[in-house]
């Protein structure tokens, strides 16, 4: 049993890591075209990871150089491992991977994994700007971390547990048991964090390609931009998941899966094609004006 | 020293100390400073230039400009090449409005020899149209490229492709789409070709449709609201005390346009009121070029209802292999999309200038005064201050 | 921030409906019709002047020899290669092309990975490009990089100049002479053309920048009579003069009779350096003052060899003094070249007529002999009625107008020829004839048709403003003799005058005469040497060439090595080729001299 | 116009004053007089917009001439005062005290000419050249062509020809070339 | 601490060290480091100083191909996923705004602007180079991962175009970096780049696209070039 979920797991790996691909060529082709551009092909993502792979210089800054790309990775698999992909109403099922009791704080911290990872390797990497970079994306992820915490907490008061299998199967039966519809102000805090989190503008200073150059990413070149990459395309996927298992009542079927990550993907894009990005402290100011608001009134609502 | 036997007293509070340093004293070995450099290897820089920074978290405390990786030496080679030789050379000057650099040698050879009476009407408003198609490439290239420092690239994506149809009608009028050297001394080097009125008025009926989108798209956005107001700021009192022109200048509200103080071709006869603005903020020298924008549509309009349609192109010169010139000296300004710009001319009576030197707005906005406006700003607003100034770094180093 | 700030710029999705603006397929994608792109060279028009060179302010182009293209009179067979490692696309080359043959195609894609392939002759080079029809070209109209129109020089009206025969040609003044001399552009094709190969844009320049002296020393390098060429030289080079294609070309002998017009004789020593000139022990005899026979005299004796001249008129010149009237090259004006060449210690012995005697003791008394006779004899038509004694020869005539003679100037006269001697016979008449009777009646016929008469265009002109008729394409027929006294020339309408080989072979139509009234002719259709004077034993021993004139080397040098020959009697009747071969056959008779001791 | 040309010509020796345009002139002062009359200029006179310094090499005549271009916004004149200064010992008084950027092209001209500025700030420091170490490359006998083809080799093989040298050698092979050669390799 | 005194204070410290270095009898480079003779190309004998002489610390080595299929296969990825470095040398980089914008979009050929050196394949040397920028475009170039091409604009990068007699700018680009593919024109237009990145693309599919092993392979030339004309190698105080 649990080799053949460990096969499905790694197949639901396979396939996140593939839609990520996808999903990023589609909206930059997307983006391509409210500029007026016919955009990228949909397969470049494929080309670039091989591309990438077949470079032969390799520079090293060190060991933990390498293991920033290796965490951020892990980042993205730990959240596939422990995170119901599809509900099936099996709990011990396929595609639900190995979803626990309490699964949610594990995720929580997944989440921070990769950015953590990150921050190793452009330490390492001895880049002012990469340095520059990480600085701001801790500080970010930690104005987003705040709100989104508190919303999902306000999630776990709302149905009494910590397991993402049992959030996302309370919110069966059509779409007005979505926490979108039945707690909406986490809902709020989740959506608007989900927009640091996604990384888009106007809270894509962390990369800022012409201001810090790429940010923590500055020294990576080759293969281990080629495992970024692919961490990159899982972990969007994965958080995508997250916040379709959190607020709209996950999926029951692949199509439907892709569907759901697509329309929450295409939330940040929706708002970065049009929006500057902001600075770091006014960044972090947002998401402790709106978000946070949002979140304290979350869980004030929930816990009286 | 003198002054005061003649009995005027300098106002000594507008004399700091003759040994005044420029900017603070940082001693890196303190640890509470980090030093990076932007550029030249760096996409936000505009041009090829470098900002070696000194930041203290993500503040900048001071701030150094480096010039000269495009330095070419123009003036030096124009000193060896004839009247007629200089101007493809000086085109290449400045990149972002190659047709001023035409426009001022031509004039200063012009003025120097005493042909600027005879350059032809039609040769005349030819001249304004391209100097016009200039500005408006420009503009449509630096509106939206403000909001480009922020990481709003839309609004580059649009405009650049409008830009690339101005270049197209440039293509057709000059024969060439980035240096179009055009102008040349004596008139200009063709007339207009059919249709070219027709196909202007279509592109510039899509600018008018870009021009309100990229209002929506940037002027009533809360993030670039949020980024632009009351960053480097520019006082009235700054403008003189370093120089500057142009926009930046009618942003601080300070009405500063050379079309207007010193008309040169047939401005006069044109309808137009330079835009300003009083805040002198980032978003305000954008608000004041996106007002330009609309000028300069305005402008073309007039011009080609108001031009001639046909006539001579150039007057009649010397044999341009051995034109000389009398000994004499002369500057020439314009108004550029950057400001006022202006070149000093001097001849000794051989085939060849003795001294060329160009005033660009980018010299004085560039370097003193990006300078002094970088210290307290965020690392991030590094690029967008340097945009809103309209740097140009090969015309500083030239 | 308000609600709107916020929702606004999302009116920018709006775009996301529309199609793509991008350009399908940018690489088949056309230049515009004035697009500068890639270079093509119309390589027969082109005369590779080297203009295109000359205003490179990058000095891409160069001048390179091309397979299959000839170097000949006014193409130097040299086309333009260009670097596309150094243009930079500014089509200036294309605006001054003298020929218009330089051009831009609106082609503009050339990748390569070797830097060395950016170098091509365009129009020889095989490139796809030039099949492309749009592109840059000189634009129009009055658009020019150098005046088209050549400065009006100022005459005398006709009403003034026909009555008598002061010089009409004023010269240039200083700023008329610049502004000409601003026209050119120094291409140097002329040089090859010119017979002295004078260094024609070295003393254009001379000129432009107001340096009379430099001026006159380029002059003296190659041509020791400038005062008369500038005025009557046949000025070959103006008819290849790159400005000339397009355009009139440089008045290059009014700017040559500029400069010798501005400098007095006097100074003429000091400028030229020529006060003290170290004589060597050699003697050169030279049969003949006129052009060749001067020149000669001039540079021999600059390399200090000790000159005789002969002459058997009474003054010097030669067909200069005694061939062309006075209205055209005034007699000081000889005397002031002829003098200068004398004062450099050339004996002149006027008056005096080498017999074969006296050609023997030349032999002997001289280290060297310089023939340089000229065509004095004038030929005959051989018409019936020639032999008359009213017809003359338009040459015995101009030199015995020249000397001051009586000669007969009846009310009606008919002049036979077209060249410039039947020109200035029939001017000299016409001005005659004004002073006699006050009216002109004299008619000029010739073989050929108005466009192929050889006389100069002007000539032409001024003489029909003199009141002269001239009346081309006319063959005279028979001279009408009623009572022993002239009445006309019947002629006969010409067809052709060369055959398909350009060989001279009239062809006549027989059915449309004509009757030129005239109380006296003047045939001018050439002349002939009279070379009685050349011993048998001598002559034997001379090569002659086709046309019955002496093989020369390049030098001069006759088949009898002390015996050098030049001018009219070896090259055509032309003051500047005999000026040439006067150079010339002094070099060779320096060389001989010094081969010999 | 007439009126501040009188004024300058009055107060300060100025000599040598043309006027080039109907609202731009150029006057001389002596070397010590120049700052004072640009101070003058700009306090009392309202040029208070300085529009660019520059220098011209008079090398023949051994002196470097230094521009101070104003412009008086208000009545729209230009002036540009002029002064000549030694080309041996070139040393200019600084004036970076009176308008922010002239310690720029201060900076500029110490670069490209030599002329030394006591006092300007950061005026020994590179400006657009880095690692220079021939003449100042403004100067008039710095030869940047020579200077270019000694240090960056230009592309061998290019060879031209001049008409009038090779007409004269291929029609009359075995004269004497009178043309002036012009021919090169490049 | 100004630049000066951090200069002086770095030459004293290696003054230092070198003469302890002395006493100690015994050398304080590592071998790699020491000064040495090679021999160039063409023949002539250049003298190296790795430790001032190489901004990436060790020469670059020569990365073989791998063989058959893979490499083809790489080959292939490569040249349909060009990354351009964006550093705009000259004013040929007013002609790369075009190639991202709507117009000439450069991105359906899978090429694609990338910020950092290390992340770029393709450098465009975008005209003329004056000194001060070859020093930096040498060392951006070194930074660049194999394979790398370079793709030079215009005259300027040929034979010196329109600055061939300025005493700042090089003449000839393929004396300092190797060049895969030149694009004439003065500036060439976008539709002359596309052309070039076509051309760039059928010399990587044909694997004739090796000019980064080339340069390591004849790096002591390369070097020996670049020595004549920069004279203060030093570079400013990066710190990376």
């Amino acid at each position: 049993m649990t080799i053949a979920k460990l096969g499905y797991t790694l197949l639901g790996l396979f396939i996140v890591w593939n839609w990520g691909f996808l999903m990023g060529a589609i909206f930059r082709k997307i983006g391509a075209r409210v500029s007026g551009r016919i955009g990228i092909p949909f397969y470049q993502p494929w080309i670039n990871f091989f591309k990438s792979v077949g470079v032969r210089t390799t520079i090293t800054h060190g060991v933990m150089y390498y293991l920033g790309p290796v965490f951020r990775l892990t980042g993205g698999i730990g959240l596939l491992f422990f995170m119901p992909l599809i509900y099936t109403g099996d709990p011990n099922g396929m595609w639900t991977n190995f979803s626990f009791e309490g699964d949610l704080i594990l995720i929580l911290y997944f989440q921070l994994f990769g950015m953590l990872g990150m921050a190793m390797g452009a330490g390492e990497g001895g880049h002012p700007y990469s340095a520059m970079g990480i600085a701001r994306g801790l500080a970010q992820h930690a104005a987003v971390e705040l709100p989104l915490t508190l919303a999902i907490l306000s999630i776990a008061i709302q149905y009494d547990t910590f397991s993402m299998y049992k959030i996302v199967e309370a919110q069966q039966g059509g779409f007005q048991n979505w926490v979108l519809f039945t707690n909406p102000f986490a809902a709020g805090a989740i959506i608007l964090a989900m927009l640091g989190a996604m990384g888009h503008s106007p809270f894509n200073l962390v990369k800022a390609p012409n201001e810090i150059l790429i940010g923590p990413a500055t020294e990576y070149e080759g293969t281990y931009l080629g495992f970024m990459q692919s961490a990159g395309s899982i972990l969007h996927v994965m958080e995508a998941v997250l916040f379709m298992n959190l607020v709209f009542g996950g999926a029951t079927s692949w199509p439907e899966l892709i569907v759901k990550t697509f329309l929450i993907y295409f939330w940040s894009v929706f708002v970065g094609m049009v929006f500057p990005r902001y600075k770091i402290e006014q960044s972090i100011t947002w998401f402790f004006k709106v978000p946070l608001v949002l979140g304290v009134l979350a869980i004030i609502v929930f816990s009286f | 020293m003198i002054n005061k036997f003649l009995g005027f007293e300098p106002d000594e509070s507008k004399l700091p100390s003759k040994r005044a340093k420029i900017g603070a004293e940082i001693d890196l070995s303190s640890q509470k400073y980090q030093k990076i450099w932007l550029g030249p290897n760096h996409p936000g820089v505009t041009g090829n230039m470098a900002m070696e920074l000194w930041v203290e978290g993500n503040t900048v405390v001071k701030a150094k400009t480096h010039v000269g990786y495009l330095h070419r030496g123009f003036e030096k080679l124009i000193e060896r090449r004839l009247y007629v030789q200089g101007f493809p050379t000086s085109i290449r000057m400045c990149v972002a409005e190659p047709d001023t650099n035409e426009y001022l040698i031509a004039t200063c050879t012009e003025q120097l020899s005493g042909y600027d009476k005879e350059v032809p009407e039609m040769a005349k408003w030819l001249r304004m149209l391209s100097l016009e198609m200039a500005r408006l490439q420009g503009l449509l290239r630096g509106v939206p490229g403000q909001g480009g420092t922020f990481a709003l690239g839309l609004g580059v994506q649009w405009g650049v492709y409008l830009r690339d149809l101005i270049l197209d009608r440039f293509e057709e009028l000059t024969g060439g789409r980035v240096y179009h050297m055009y102008i040349i001394p004596g008139g200009v080097r063709g007339l207009l070709p059919d249709g070219f009125k027709a196909r202007l008025e279509d592109n510039l009926k899509e600018i008018d449709d870009f021009i309100v989108r990229i209002k929506k798209l940037m002027f009533h956005n809360a993030v670039f609201k949020k980024r632009a107001i009351g960053l480097g700021v520019i006082t009235p009192e700054m403008v003189d005390k370093y120089g500057i022109v142009g926009t930046t200048a009618r942003a601080s509200g300070v009405k500063r346009d050379v079309r207007k103080d010193d008309p040169y071709l047939y401005y006069d006869q044109l309808d137009f009121d330079p835009p300003t603005d009083t805040d002198g903020d980032v978003y305000a020298r954008t608000w004041v070029r996106w007002q330009e924008l609309i000028q300069t549509v305005d402008l073309l309009r007039q011009i080609m209802a108001k031009m001639p349609e046909k006539g001579d192109i150039r007057a009649n010169m010397p044999n341009v292999l051995h034109w000389r010139i009398p000994k004499g000296e002369t500057y020439v300004r314009l108004e550029s999309g950057r400001g006022e710009y202006g070149m000093y001319y001097v001849t000794d009576g051989s085939d060849k200038p003795r001294r060329v030197n160009l005033r660009g707005p980018s010299y004085t906005h560039g370097v003193a005064l990006l300078e002094d406006m970088l210290v307290g700003a965020d690392v991030a607003d590094v690029h967008a201050l340097m945009v809103s100034l309209q740097t140009c770094p090969p015309e500083i180093e030239r | 921030m308000n609600l709107k700030d916020i929702l606004t710029p999302f009116t920018a999705w709006s775009r996301v409906v529309k199609d793509p603006v991008t350009i399908k397929d940018p690489l088949s994608r056309e230049g515009a019709p004035r697009y500068r792109g890639f270079h093509d060279n119309d390589v027969e028009t082109c005369i590779g002047c080297g203009t295109c060179e000359a205003i490179c302010e990058n000095e891409a182009i160069d001048l390179v020899p091309v397979e299959g293209i000839e170097t000949k009179d006014g193409d130097s067979g040299l086309r333009p290669k260009i670097d596309y490692g150094r243009c930079c696309w500014c089509a200036l080359c294309v605006d001054i092309c003298t020929t218009n043959s330089l051009r831009l195609t609106n082609e503009f894609k050339w990748v390569d990975t070797d830097p060395d392939n950016f170098r091509f002759i365009p129009g020889v080079d095989e490139k796809d490009w030039y099949k492309k029809e749009e592109g840059w070209r000189k634009p129009e109209p009055n658009y020019h990089f150098y005046p088209q129109e050549r400065v009006k020089m100022e005459e005398l009206g006709p009403e003034e100049r026909g009555d008598s025969f002061i010089e009409f040609v004023k010269g240039y003044s200083k700023e008329q002479a610049q502004q000409e001399a601003d026209r050119c552009v120094e291409c140097g094709i002329c040089i090859g053309t010119c017979p002295a190969h004078m260094g024609i844009p070295e003393y254009i320049k001379a000129v432009r920048n107001d340096d009379m002296e430099e001026g006159l020393k380029i002059l003296y390098e190659t041509n020791p009579l400038p005062e008369i060429c500038g005025r009557i030289c046949t000025h070959k080079c103006e008819t290849v003069c790159s400005v000339g294609v397009n355009g009139d070309p440089l008045s290059i002998r009014w700017l040559k009779r500029y400069i010798a017009d501005q400098v007095p004789a006097e100074q003429y020593h000091e400028i030229l350096d020529t006060k003290k000139i170290y004589k060597d022990d050699k003697k050169v005899a030279i049969i003949g003052a006129g052009p060749a026979g001067l020149s000669a005299a001039y540079y021999l004796s600059l390399l200090g060899h000790n000159v005789t001249i002969f002459e058997k008129l009474d003054k010097p010149g030669g067909m200069m003094r005694y061939g062309i009237p006075e209205y055209r090259l005034p007699y000081d004006q000889i005397d002031k070249d002829v003098n200068y060449i004398l004062s450099l210690g050339v004996e002149l012995k006027t008056n005096t007529t080498v017999d074969e005697e006296m050609f023997k003791k030349l032999q002997k008394d001289y280290d060297a002999v310089f023939v340089s006779t000229g065509l004095h004899l004038g030929r005959s038509t051989r018409i019936p009625g020639s032999d008359h004694e009213h017809v003359f020869q338009s040459i015995d005539l101009l030199r015995k107008i020249t000397a001051g003679e009586e000669i007969m100037v009846p009310e009606k006269i008919v002049v036979i020829g077209g060249g410039n001697v039947a020109m200035d016979i029939t001017r000299s008449l016409a001005r005659l004839q004004r002073a006699k009777y006050g009216k002109v009646q004299i008619i000029t016929t010739s073989l050929e048709s108005e466009e192929e008469m050889p006389a100069d265009r002007e000539e032409v002109v001024e003489a029909r403003e003199e009141g002269a008729t001239i009346d081309p394409g006319w063959g005279p027929k028979e001279i009408e003799i009623v009572d022993g006294k002239i009445k006309g020339l019947h002629v006969v309408k010409v067809l052709s005058v060369f055959d398909e080989d350009h060989r001279f072979n009239p062809k006549f139509d027989e059915n449309q005469k004509k009757f030129f009234e005239g109380d006296m002719i003047v045939e001018s259709i050439g002349q002939a040497p009279d070379l009685s004077y050349i011993p048998k034993e001598i002559d034997e021993q001379l090569e002659r060439g086709p046309r019955g004139r002496y093989l020369i080397s390049e030098y001069n040098q006759t088949s009898v090595e002390w015996l050098f020959a030049g001018g009219d009697i070896v090259v055509g009747p032309d003051v500047i080729h005999g000026i040439a071969d006067g150079h010339k056959a002094a070099v060779g008779i320096d060389n001989y001299l010094n081969s010999k001791k | 116009m007439n009126e501040i040309l009188d004024k300058i010509k009055q107060k300060y020796n100025a000599e040598d004053v043309t006027v080039q345009r109907e609202r731009l002139a150029f006057v001389t002062v002596a070397k010590d007089l120049a700052i004072d009359a640009v101070t003058w200029l700009r306090d009392y006179e309202g040029f208070s917009h300085f529009v660019m310094m520059s220098c011209v090499d008079w090398m023949e005549e051994g002196k470097f001439q230094l521009l101070y271009l104003l412009h008086n916004p208000d009545t729209k004149i230009d002036i540009g005062v002029k002064t000549y200064i030694d080309r041996e010992n070139p040393v200019m008084e600084s004036a970076h005290h009176l308008w922010k950027q002239i310690w720029t092209y201060q900076r500029e001209l110490h670069e490209a000419f030599g002329i030394d500025f006591p006092g300007s700030p950061r005026v020994d420091e590179n400006f657009v050249l880095e690692g220079w170490d021939d003449i100042p490359h403004m100067r008039r006998e710095f030869n940047t062509k020579e200077y270019s083809e000694k240090t960056y080799f230009p592309r061998p093989g290019r060879k031209t020809y001049d008409p009038a040298t090779y007409m004269q050698e291929k029609l009359y092979p075995n004269q004497p070339v009178t043309a002036k050669r012009k021919d090169n390799d490049k | 601490m100004s630049e000066k005194d951090m200069n002086s204070k770095v030459s004293e410290m290696l003054a230092r060290s070198e003469a302890n270095a002395k006493n100690s009898g015994k050398k304080f480079v590592r071998p790699e480091d020491e000064e040495r003779e090679v021999v160039a190309p063409d023949g002539s004998i250049i003298k190296v100083n790795p430790i001032y002489d190489y901004f990436s610390g060790a020469r670059p080595e020569e990365e073989k191909p791998r063989n058959g299929i893979v490499e083809k296969f790489l080959n292939w990825a490569r040249a349909e996923s060009i990354w351009v470095l964006g550093f705009g040398t000259g004013c040929g980089s007013i002609e790369i705004p075009p190639l991202v914008t709507p117009r000439f979009d450069m991105f359906r050929f899978g090429v694609q602007m990338r910020p950092t050196p290390r992340q770029s394949n393709a450098f465009i040397i975008s005209g003329y180079l004056s000194v001060k920028t070859l020093k930096r475009v040498i060392r951006t170039y070194e930074q660049m991962p194999s394979p790398k091409y370079v793709l030079a604009l215009g005259s300027c990068t040929i034979n010196g175009g329109m600055y061939y007699d300025s005493y700042s700018t090089i003449n000839r680009l393929d004396h300092y970096i190797p060049v895969d593919v030149y694009i004439a024109g003065c500036m060439p237009r976008p539709e002359a780049l596309l052309a070039g990145f076509g051309k760039l693309k059928e010399l990587i599919k044909a694997g004739k696209a090796e000019k980064a092993n080339e340069y390591a392979r004849n790096f002591d030339w390369y070097k020996a070039n670049q020595k004549k004309i920069v004279k203060d190698w030093n570079m400013p105080d990066y710190n990376w």
